[in-house]
């Protein structure tokens, strides 16, 4: 488990600060700027909101668990939950021209993350992995 | 995330710190939407020292937002202090032109 | 699992930084002020040090898992390793007096927690708990 | 954690920054005893830019003093610019009547 950590919190949003602080932690010791760091701890703040809203339709009494693996050429971040099987074809952000509360979660996801992809042998619950890739120079200039 | 709410020559100021998630963010609905309810005509929410937010927080303003045009009593919702960090994220999402955003109180009152 | 939270990190000193950014978001989520999150900060660091320094003999590549557990009354960490058994009895800090490298990690543990206690029933490895009680008035003032 | 030495009136300046930890420590203790083996006279350490310190820290500057009166050659190790929370760990230590600490570059020169 060289290079990796893995955090088990409850599914009860005041632990999303405590995902963050870990985030942080883990981004700075991949060497990422800290403007890097603030876009990948929202996105994974994003993903950790969804799986509270959807696969546990808001229980506070789950359990999440994140797995951070830092390699030389990117940064992983797994979240499995064992709530809900969710159906990767229905997940959508809205149109950001379609102004209303809501649909940004996934936009800022995918901002901060090249790969976001659900692990669709999980039998039970969801396995969503999301990779950044370093030296994405595109990305990081684009704001 | 803590709000304090006080008056400046009429109107009403929420000044907004610590970190807005799907934590924090129903205590900040409630403030805004009660606030709202008053009809409260210039409502100014100050956001210098909010260190994160995250989309259930700008989904709330969105909300504020809406509320008060619906309201139809011509009040404004006016955004003041936002940090850079903050501001990025509403440009991100296409929202820096849909919200009034000013730099300090006067210039939001001045407008 | 309802207000706790488990880390498992890698038994390398660059991982220090990742049990430290965790334990001050439990802290602040425990409603503990600035000055007691870095005591309590701190004294984690240093339980971590030496597990990996006396547990795990400097080697890098085991894990140590830390579980952390807000209650209303206090603040509790246990941290677990598979490495050589600790002889609690031969666990001191050097008299302060002593003025020489080393022996402060033990002294800096016992101020933030007001229990400092090896499991002697576990078979393999070791398990430290540590425990702050709320309110304790005493110890806040002491500095 | 990140060192810089610098020059001051022909007194060598390491300027510390960001965490002091058992990760870190090793460099600042190589920086440090490689100064000393060369007799730096006055060796002034800057830690006002130091978030973090933890015993591995401490036991680094208690060597570097150690070695610097062993050396025998006058050179005296003075830390500048620590930080509150830094202090209160070295007072807590009883370290803070051991170590020469003052505010600012001019007055650890001064003195
Ligand atoms: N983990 C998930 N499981 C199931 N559905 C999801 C998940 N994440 C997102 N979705 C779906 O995708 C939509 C867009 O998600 P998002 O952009 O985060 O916005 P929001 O959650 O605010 O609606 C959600 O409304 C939901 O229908
Ligand atoms: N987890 C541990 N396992 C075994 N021995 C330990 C452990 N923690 C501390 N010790 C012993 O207690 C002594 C004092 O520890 P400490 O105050 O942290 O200072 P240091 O590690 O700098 O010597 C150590 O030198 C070591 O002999």
């Amino acid at each position: 488990m060289k290079n990796s950590a893995v955090l088990i919190i409850p599914s009860h949003p005041k632990f999303l600060s405590v995902l963050r602080g870990l985030t942080a932690a883990m981004g700075e010791l991949s060497g990422m700027t800290t403007m890097e760091i603030e876009d990948v701890k929202l996105a994974v703040d994003e993903a950790c909101s969804n799986v509270i809203k959807y696969a546990y339709s808001g229980d506070e009494g789950k359990r999440i668990t994140v797995k951070f693996r830092i390699a030389k050429d990117r940064f992983e971040v797994i979240m499995e939950d064992t709530g809900i099987k969710t159906h990767p074809e229905f997940i959508k952000g809205r149109s950001l021209e379609d102004v209303r509360p809501g649909g940004l979660g996934i936009h800022l996801i995918k901002r901060a993350f090249d790969v976001f992809a659900f692990d669709e042998k999980k039998k039970k619950g969801n396995r969503l992995t999301l990779i950044r890739h370093k030296k994405n120079i595109k990305k990081s200039n684009e704001h | 995330m803590n709000i304090e709410i006080t008056d400046h020559k009429g109107n009403k100021v929420i000044a907004v710190s610590g970190d807005i998630d799907m934590y924090s963010s129903p205590a900040l609905r409630k403030e805004l939407l009660s606030l709202i309810d008053k009809k409260a005509a210039n409502l100014l929410v100050d956001l210098s020292r909010v260190s994160y937010i995250d989309s259930s927080g700008i989904a709330t303003f969105v909300e504020g937002l809406k509320m008060m045009k619906a309201g139809g009593y011509g009040g404004r919702l006016k955004l003041i202090g936002m940090p850079e960090g903050i501001m990025e994220i509403f440009r991100f999402s296409k929202l820096d032109n849909i919200f009034e955003i000013y730099g300090n109180v006067d210039d939001a009152l001045n407008s």
